[in-house]
């Protein structure tokens, strides 16, 4: 193990760094000065965002236990940038914080942290880095959760999330206990040779998959999802839906095609029964809400159903549509959670009914909210639509289609409840509608970024060959 | 840029420009002038291809191919062949029109517009594209500006109407989604690799059990557009709503996609599943026409008359494509082409009226022509024209439908065929009774003796519309000639 | 190597254990046990790293690692929780569990 | 012989109609009236000059040669395709002529007629346009061309009409006449389908040829016991009874009368109604041969029963207008039954040219009648009876020129109705004894009812005129001089060496002893009336009272318009028309919407899932867990 190998590092070691650097900025930086911590870390963070889209060698380093390749290195710059764009999205309200409560900085860095948590636990090379990352992914955002500690709900949500999690981690654990039981080893590619369908085997990969079905919060592990992510801050529900949830998608689907890949058939049907579940669960949930944190929440868990999809042909065509389609679904919810985020944090209104001719007064957040919606809903041009077709062709290309007609029933439910915000935006007139107003320069620039990556990433087909082209690493 | 693609790119443009429009003024001179060169590339596209078709005998002219997605061997590839090219002039004209008649529009002006040309620009895209894929793209497209258009634009209620109306097109997609998937996973039954064109996959031997299985669901994805009983109940409401010129092209252009998707892929692409399914098919048809005939005598409201007027019309076009024969076929288009006209012109004449009467209760009106003589010579004129009387585009094509669908061998047909053709007297009945009432008879109401006459931007609509029922009406052969050899291909299939 | 104790009584055991703790999580009235109860949980995984680790597989001290860790980050979870807990306190002045029902449907 | 250039005649009144209609608003009256006339006048003299040139040379070697000029207009199959053209042949040459002539002499009676009306220019554009569908239609050389003209006919019959539209009797007129035939039009479309597609044409030449596939093996096909043939010739003939207004869709033609009166002159009396008539004739070597003329016993039957119907009914009525339109359906039953009775060759067709010669005596002294009554009605400004009389002083050339048509109708010696119904009684005696007599009793009703009327309007006590009648313009008097003219002289055309079923003339002769019994009975019908009617007295209601229930009846037309009237409102848009409006919003759309309901109902029914109580959220994550792997196990067990 010489030096080099540890450059296989270079975005966590970068996201450690930057964290460091924010930590001794906010010990040595005067009250006034705090405010600048915002554009600094901003900064920072993209540069290592950029540093992220130049390639990276295959590798792996601490005997395995951290490795690294193509596809997890542009997932990662995924997440990275998502995070920037929330990030951005958020700078406008932390100022208010800072001057408020003087609490901005430790916002930055948890995210940050998480984010850090995340790139472990997809690189993971055995199951206890695995842990690790995934708990350094859950704790700061459980703790992001209460950062409203004036708020009842945000305390209520925070105590759900950590309690749940703790469970959901303690259950993965213990699985994880089991399956060392049957193999004798915590290494994925080790256990990955030795695992055969054993009952125990199984008991035990179930047990680790409801922890990991907590975190894409699958029904029916997806409970504390809307409760939590009403409590929560607008943009830390937002991380929880976009970035947790889609490296959580990620790991999954490389732990199912690598280390359980011998018991395929029997997590086959687990991904089949939960799909379903969770599409129909989600969507009928969904069409009841009224605040726009729930409601979201509730299309995110729908959203995951449809990712499942993906999951089901075991191979690089599956592959390649979950990494795209998450990629999209990324920024979409970004998109519509920063609509919601510049709406609340100007005039705290977070209900459908507040947005009552919001075209009239608003036109542009209104737009952005709008192709955010329609993306998510699956309607062309935009980037949403070439994600689910695709998801659909995989599924397909195994002769799944029943499943597929099942999600596309799905898919015209919830194009009902996106209609609903449309409707509240474009048709209504409103007695009192949000009146005019202008939203912060990083806001905008939030938005705009999430407008583009839902316009281009489903046209310009470039990207989703990137995409397939090192998507079968995991394959073989 | 090649002669096609410029339909799509003509309407995108024309949106770009409008975005930045100030007021009513610019944003509908904007849209008339996009709309206008549209118009005129359409007939020139007529010649261009009357020309290319003299010397190219490929199933597709001005075709063009570019890869898209790979992987997934998705292509943007295009080209037409008559049919193409008669929908988009028919497309390009009722555009224009709706253009005229919507010279007034008042709320959000820049945004309607934008939306019936985004509308517009998805069915030329549908309409030019040879790959199952983009066609898809282009159809969710066209369809998803409705809500928007129905909803804010529309009257009455406007917002269940529109939801329904979405809900159950997009709905329809989703089955339709479903069927091309299938059609793409087997279009490499001889080999060969997968793929969305539709040339390609015609000539790939698609097993008959896929083709059973699939053909129903393209079909009925199809056929929900095209107002197949009993998936017609969102377009009486959703026409009641919609403003003017959203019924016009809605009823005029949109509706078509259906027809021209079941014979382009669901016809052509699984002929073994259509000649199965097709008796199904053919007795849900032959009733939509009856159906939608009785059912628009009982209407009070005249939108409400001439949406099921639609439903049993263009039951008749999906009737005459289950026919599977030349001439059966050729009628299918040409009823096509001319249901879109005449149907429009009555919605713009429809809303006209309501425009300066503020309803639309048929009891409510009467003697409308003594007030307003064009409008009301127009109207009875597109009466008589829907009613099918020789001279107008009507007759020509549901005489090629009943004679055609009669040289049937099959004898169920031909009964069949009897029960359609009894539809023209009811057709007769509910036009007359909506002409004599409202047009015709003492003028119900005094408030009505000072209405405003029809303006120069009405007329003109109307008159853009009406030229080409007439045109076809009276000399049928060209256009009937062109179709024919287009037809061709589609006849092979089946042997 | 526990004398005359085999590993099946142990995975018997600690599965008690689990589903102890699972009950614990599922009826406790108060926060504070409900934490407890996970605690069980994470320790019914934990000794199952452990004699897993010396009873099958003596050679490689995976297991052992894993315990270690699973220790520490219970630690941490455990302080969050609290202090999350105690953070509502200070909004409620109570930690039943029956207080955190605000959010529902 | 060329006759290509026979084209214009339907051609100018079409220029005519387009001119008049599109700048109807702009032409002034004065212009338009002489711009219609001159049209008209020339195709006139043209439809004139082709029939002297047709029946003097038309001629190869004994047989009246048939000239065709067509041009396709529309393909169906290889060999069904519609061609638009023109069919020289005796029977249209002589249609020619009479719609062209009456047509003409109509536009100038109309010049004076409708003077001053607002829609004077749109008028004469109607008249144009049904000009030029009926010429169409006479011209017609295939089935499918003859149906397009039948339905302009049709439409421009409706125009007409309703030209009056501000008046709702008038719509609804229009209405009735154009639903009704285009009911009867639907038979006659299937028909046509039905021929077209055993014979694999619409061609006349080839459907009439006497070698083609139809004459030849029309037994080969046969449904329920009759060649399908026979089938298709009688929904064609329904289309024939539709517009010849034959029992049992008559029903629109007393309220046609709606119309202005050179209206009803031109289409409901002398024209279009004869199209069914036409029609028969044209295809006459079908319907004789097929079945061994099955079909055109149906002709017959139906024929001599509307014609006998008809005239009872025009007895009782009292408004002048529908007692010459019952007049007309029972003279077009005349024809009818002539043709049913008609053979095919040589002196046996008597009954074929006799109905051609009917046809066009009756135009002229029916169209006659509609004018006089019309000018009556002009100055009277009424169309009952009642409100006429004594009016021979103050218009003499009107009560002349009526008189004459009357005689003429009434088949009094001498004049032209004499010499065409002696034939066709000589033809009905010859073939069914029946059809005879019925026929000769319809021919004393019709000299009475018309007697009837001549003294009801031109004798009688004086009524109080609001200002005392007058005289018609020259505008409208010498048209009726012409046609009074002609209804005398018409009877002196040789037809039958004109005219012929099988194109061959023949010599005809009258036949004086039936002659003799018709005229006798004819001069009691008159006698009758002048009993009844010369002076005002108590006799018709005594009779009335005598006849009572008949009398009621035949007075309501034997309600036949009620029965329509019911079975249409009550049963058809009442019972089917509701119940599929309401099937279509209650159950079709209901469960469209049904489906979206269900939906949010359920979504509200498992909303307390999410009570809000993380221990419950826990439990539903290790029971389903658990349910999970117990269903593993199950699948994967077996």
């Amino acid at each position: 193990m010489n030096l080099e190998s540890l450059l296989l590092m270079r975005s966590e070691i970068g996201l450690t760094a930057i964290i460091v650097l924010l930590i001794i900025f906010e010990i040595f930086s005067n009250k006034k000065q705090k405010a600048n911590i915002i554009p600094f870390a901003l900064i920072l963070l993209a540069i290592n965002t950029i540093l992220g889209f130049f390639p990276l060698n295959t590798g792996e380093i601490f005997g395995g236990m951290f490795r690294t390749n193509t596809l997890l290195h542009f997932f990662k710059t995924t997440l990275s940038l998502g995070v920037l764009i929330l990030l951005l999205q958020s700078a406008d309200w932390l100022k208010e914080k800072i001057v408020a409560e003087n609490k901005a900085p430790e916002f930055i860095i948890l995210i940050l942290s998480s984010l850090l948590g995340t790139y472990f636990m997809i690189s993971a090379g055995d199951f206890l880095m695995f842990y690790i990352g995934l708990e350094l992914t859950t704790l700061p955002v459980a703790a992001l959760v209460a950062y409203e500690t004036y708020k009842r709900i945000s305390a209520e949500g925070a105590v759900k999330y950590i309690l749940s999690s703790a469970l959901a981690s303690g259950t993965a654990l213990f699985g994880i206990s089991l399956l060392y039981a049957t193999t004798g080893t915590i290494y994925f590619d080790a256990m990955a040779e030795i695992l055969t369908s054993s009952n125990l085997a199984i008991l035990g990969f179930v047990f680790f998959f409801s922890g990991l079905a907590f975190k894409i919060s699958l029904v029916p592990f997806h409970f504390w999802t809307a409760d939590v992510y009403e409590g929560a801050p607008i943009n830390v529900a937002s991380y929880l839906s976009v970035i947790s949830k889609g490296a959580a998608v990620v790991i999954l689907m490389i732990l199912l095609f690598t280390v359980f890949k011998p018991l395929m058939p029997a997590w086959n049907k687990i991904i089949y029964i939960v799909t379903i579940a969770t599409m129909f669960t989600g969507n009928l949930f969904a069409l009841r809400q009224q605040n726009m944190k729930r409601f979201l929440a509730y299309s995110s868990i729908a959203q995951a159903g449809f990712i499942l999809l993906g999951l089901l042909s075991v191979d690089q065509l599956g592959t390649a549509t979950v990494i795209y389609f998450v990629a999209i679904y990324i920024f979409s919810n970004l998109g519509a959670f920063g609509v919601v985020q510049a709406i609340s944090s100007t005039t705290n209104k977070e209900n459908i009914d507040d947005y009552e001719g919001l075209y009239r007064t608003n036109p542009k957040l209104s737009l952005i909210m709008m192709l955010a919606l329609f993306s998510l809903a699956g309607i062309p041009p935009l980037a949403g639509f070439f994600g689910k077709f695709f998801l659909y062709t995989a599924a397909a290309s195994k002769g799944y289609y029943v499943m597929v007609f099942i999600a596309v029933v799905n898919a015209t439910i919830s194009l009902y409840y996106y209609l609903l915000v449309v409707r509240a935006m474009f048709l209504r007139k409103g007695n009192n509608p949000i009146p005019y107003f202008k939203s912060g320069n990083y806001m905008r620039l939030g938005l705009l970024l999430a407008a583009i990556g839902i316009l281009v990433i489903g046209l310009y087909s470039p990207i989703y060959e990137y995409i397939y082209s090192f998507s079968n690493v995991f394959l073989n | 840029m090649d002669i096609l693609s410029l339909f799509v790119v003509v309407p995108v443009l024309t949106v770009l420009v409008l975005v930045f429009a100030k007021n009513l003024k610019q944003a509908r001179v904007i849209s008339l002038i996009g709309m206008a060169i549209q118009f005129a590339m359409s007939i020139n596209l007529i010649f261009a291809y009357l020309k290319e078709r003299a010397t190219n005998t490929a199933i597709m002219v001005f075709t063009k191919d570019a890869l898209w997605f790979e992987n997934f061997n998705i292509h943007y590839s295009i080209g037409v062949d008559a049919i193409s090219v008669v929908m988009i002039a028919l497309t390009s004209t009722v555009v224009l029109a709706g253009i005229f008649i919507s010279w007034k529009i008042d709320d959000l002006a820049k945004e309607f517009f934008v939306s019936l040309i985004v509308l517009s620009s998805g069915v030329f895209g549908f309409f030019i594209s040879t790959d199952l894929f983009t066609m898809f793209v282009f159809y969710e497209i066209a369809v998803i500006p409705m809500y928007l258009l129905i909803g804010i634009w529309g009257s009455g209620p406007k917002e269940n109407s529109a939801m329904k109306l979405t809900l159950m097109l997009m709905g329809a997609s989703a089955v339709l989604s479903v069927g091309i998937l299938g059609i793409y996973f087997n279009s490499n039954a001889d080999g060969g690799a997968l793929t969305f064109n539709i040339f390609e996959i015609a000539h790939v031997h698609i097993p008959v059990a896929a083709q059973n299985i699939f053909f129903p669901l393209v079909f009925i994805g199809f056929a929900v557009i095209g107002a197949l009983f009993p998936f017609h109940t969102w377009s009486p409401s959703g026409h009641a709503s919609a403003p003017t010129a959203v019924s016009m092209l809605h009823a005029g252009v949109l509706m078509k996609l259906g027809g021209y998707g079941i014979f382009r892929i669901a016809m052509y692409l699984l002929p073994l599943g259509a000649l199965n399914w097709s008796n199904f098919f053919l007795i849900l048809a032959s009733f939509g026409v009856i159906y939608g005939a009785f059912g628009a005598i009982m209407q009070k409201d005249l939108k409400y008359v001439n949406a099921y007027a639609s439903v049993s019309h263009l039951s008749l076009v999906l009737f005459a494509l289950l026919m599977m024969n030349r001439t059966a076929w050729n009628g299918a288009i040409i009823q096509s082409l001319s249901h879109g006209l005449l149907t429009a012109l009555f919605f713009a004449l429809i809303g006209m009226v309501y425009g300066r009467t503020h309803t639309r209760e048929i009891d409510k009106l009467g003697g409308l022509m003594k007030i307003l003589p064009f409008i009301g010579a127009i109207y009875v004129i597109t009466g008589l024209a829907y009613l099918g009387l020789p001279g107008f585009s009507g007759f020509v094509a549901e005489m090629s439908v009943f004679v055609g669908a009669f040289q049937h061998p099959d004898m169920f047909h031909r009964v069949l065929t009897i029960i359609v053709v009894s539809s023209i007297v009811v057709t007769a009945v509910y036009i007359l009774r909506m002409v004599g009432k409202i047009m015709m008879g003492p003028l119900s109401n005094m408030e009505y003796a000072k209405l405003p006459k029809a303006t120069w931007y009405e007329k003109t609509g109307l008159i853009l519309l009406m030229i080409p029922v007439v045109i076809i009406g009276v000399m049928p052969l060209g256009l009937s000639e062109m179709l024919k050899a287009s037809i061709q291909p589609f006849l092979e299939r089946l042997l | 190597m526990i004398a005359g104790i085999n590993i099946y009584e142990i995975l018997t055991l600690t599965s008690i254990l689990f589903f102890i703790g699972v009950y614990g999580f599922f009826t406790r009235e108060n926060l504070i046990t409900v934490l407890l109860s996970i605690e069980l949980i994470l320790n019914a995984a934990a000794v199952n790293f452990v004699l897993i680790n010396t009873y099958l597989y003596p050679d490689l001290l995976q297991g052992a690692i894993f315990t270690i860790f699973i220790i520490a980050l219970a630690a941490a979870e455990t302080a969050l929780a609290i202090a999350i807990i105690i953070n509502l306190y200070k909004l409620i002045y109570s930690v039943e569990v029956k207080d955190t029902e605000t959010m529902k449907y | 012989m060329d006759f290509s250039y026979t084209i214009l005649i339907p051609l100018i009144p079409l220029a005519l109609f387009v001119i008049l209609g599109i700048f109807s608003k702009k032409i002034p009256p004065s212009i338009s009236g002489w711009v219609g006339s001159l049209g008209l006048g020339t195709s006139f003299v043209l439809s004139c000059y082709t029939a002297y040139t047709y029946f003097l040379g038309g001629k190869l070697n004994g047989v009246y040669q048939t000239f065709i000029y067509k041009t396709t207009w529309l393909n169906f199959t290889d060999k069904l395709h519609i061609d638009l053209g023109v069919l020289i042949d005796p029977i249209s040459v002589m249609m020619l002529v009479v719609v062209s002539t009456i047509s003409f002499m109509v536009h100038l009676y109309s010049r004076g007629y409708m003077k001053g009306d607002d829609g004077y220019t749109r008028f004469f554009a109607y008249l144009a346009l049904f000009t030029f569908s009926m010429l169409g239609l006479v011209l017609a050389t295939n089935l499918f061309q003859i149906y397009i003209f039948w339905e302009l006919v049709g439409a421009s019959s409706f125009l007409l009409i309703g030209y009056y539209y501000t008046k709702p009797s008038a719509v609804a007129a229009a209405k009735k006449a154009f639903i009704v035939t285009r009911f009867a039009d639907l038979g006659f479309l299937i028909g046509i389908l039905l021929v077209s597609y055993y014979a694999g044409t619409f061609d006349f030449q080839e459907i009439n040829s006497l070698h083609g596939s139809i004459i030849t093996n029309w037994a080969a096909t046969s449904f329920m016991g009759l060649s399908v043939f026979t089938w298709g010739l009688i929904l064609i003939y329904m289309g024939g009874i539709g517009k010849s207004a034959m029992l049992p869709f008559h029903i629109w033609l007393p309220d046609a009368m709606e119309g202005p009166t050179p209206v009803s002159a031109l289409i409901h009396a002398a024209t279009m109604v004869v199209a069914g008539v036409y029609l028969v004739a044209r295809l006459f070597p079908v319907f004789y041969f097929v079945e061994d003329g099955f079909a055109l016993q149906i002709v017959a039957y139906v024929g001599a029963i509307s014609s006998f119907v008809a005239a009872v009914i025009a007895i009782t009525q009292t408004d002048i207008k529908r007692v010459l339109a019952f007049s007309t359906m029972s003279q077009i039953g005349y024809m009818m039954l002539a043709l049913g009775v008609s053979k095919y060759d040589g002196h046996e067709g008597l009954g074929f040219m006799a109905s051609m010669f009917h046809l066009f005596t009756h135009a002229m002294f029916k169209a006659l009648l509609f004018l006089g009554a019309g000018s009556v009605i002009h100055v009277v400004h009424s169309n009952y009876l009642k409100d006429m009389g004594s009016l021979r002083k103050y218009m003499p050339i009107t009560h002349i020129t009526f008189l004459i048509a009357a005689l003429s109708i009434a088949g009094f010696p001498g004049f032209a109705g004499f010499f065409s119904k002696d034939e066709i009684l000589a033809a009905a005696f010859e073939s069914n004894m029946l059809i005879y007599v019925s026929s000769v009793l319809v021919a004393g009703l019709t000299a009475f009812y018309i007697f009837r009327l001549y003294f009801g309007m031109f004798w009688g006590q004086n009524k109080n005129y609001e200002h005392t009648p007058h005289e018609s313009p020259w505008s409208m008097t010498i048209p009726m001089l012409f046609l009074a003219f002609m209804s005398i002289a018409g009877g002196y055309i040789p037809f039958s060496k004109y005219i012929s079923a099988d194109h061959i003339p023949f010599q005809s002769h009258l036949d004086l002893p039936l002659a003799a019994i018709a005229t006798s009975v004819g001069l009691v019908g008159i006698i009758l009336a002048f009993v009844f009617y010369k002076k005002e007295n108590n006799l018709p209601e005594r009779f009335a009272h005598a006849f009572g229930v008949f009398y009621k009846w035949t007075y309501h037309k034997f309600y036949f318009d009620e029965l329509y009237l019911f079975v249409t409102k009550k049963i058809l848009f009442g019972m089917v028309g509701f119940s599929a409006a309401w099937f279509d919003k209650h159950i079709v759309d209901g469960s469209m919407v049904g489906i979206g309901n269900v939906t949010v109902a359920i979504s509200n029914k498992i909303k307390g899932w999410q009570s809000g109580k993380f221990q419950d959220y826990a439990m539903s994550f290790i029971g389903g867990g658990v349910v999970i792997a117990m269903v593993i196990f199950y699948l994967w067990i077996n």
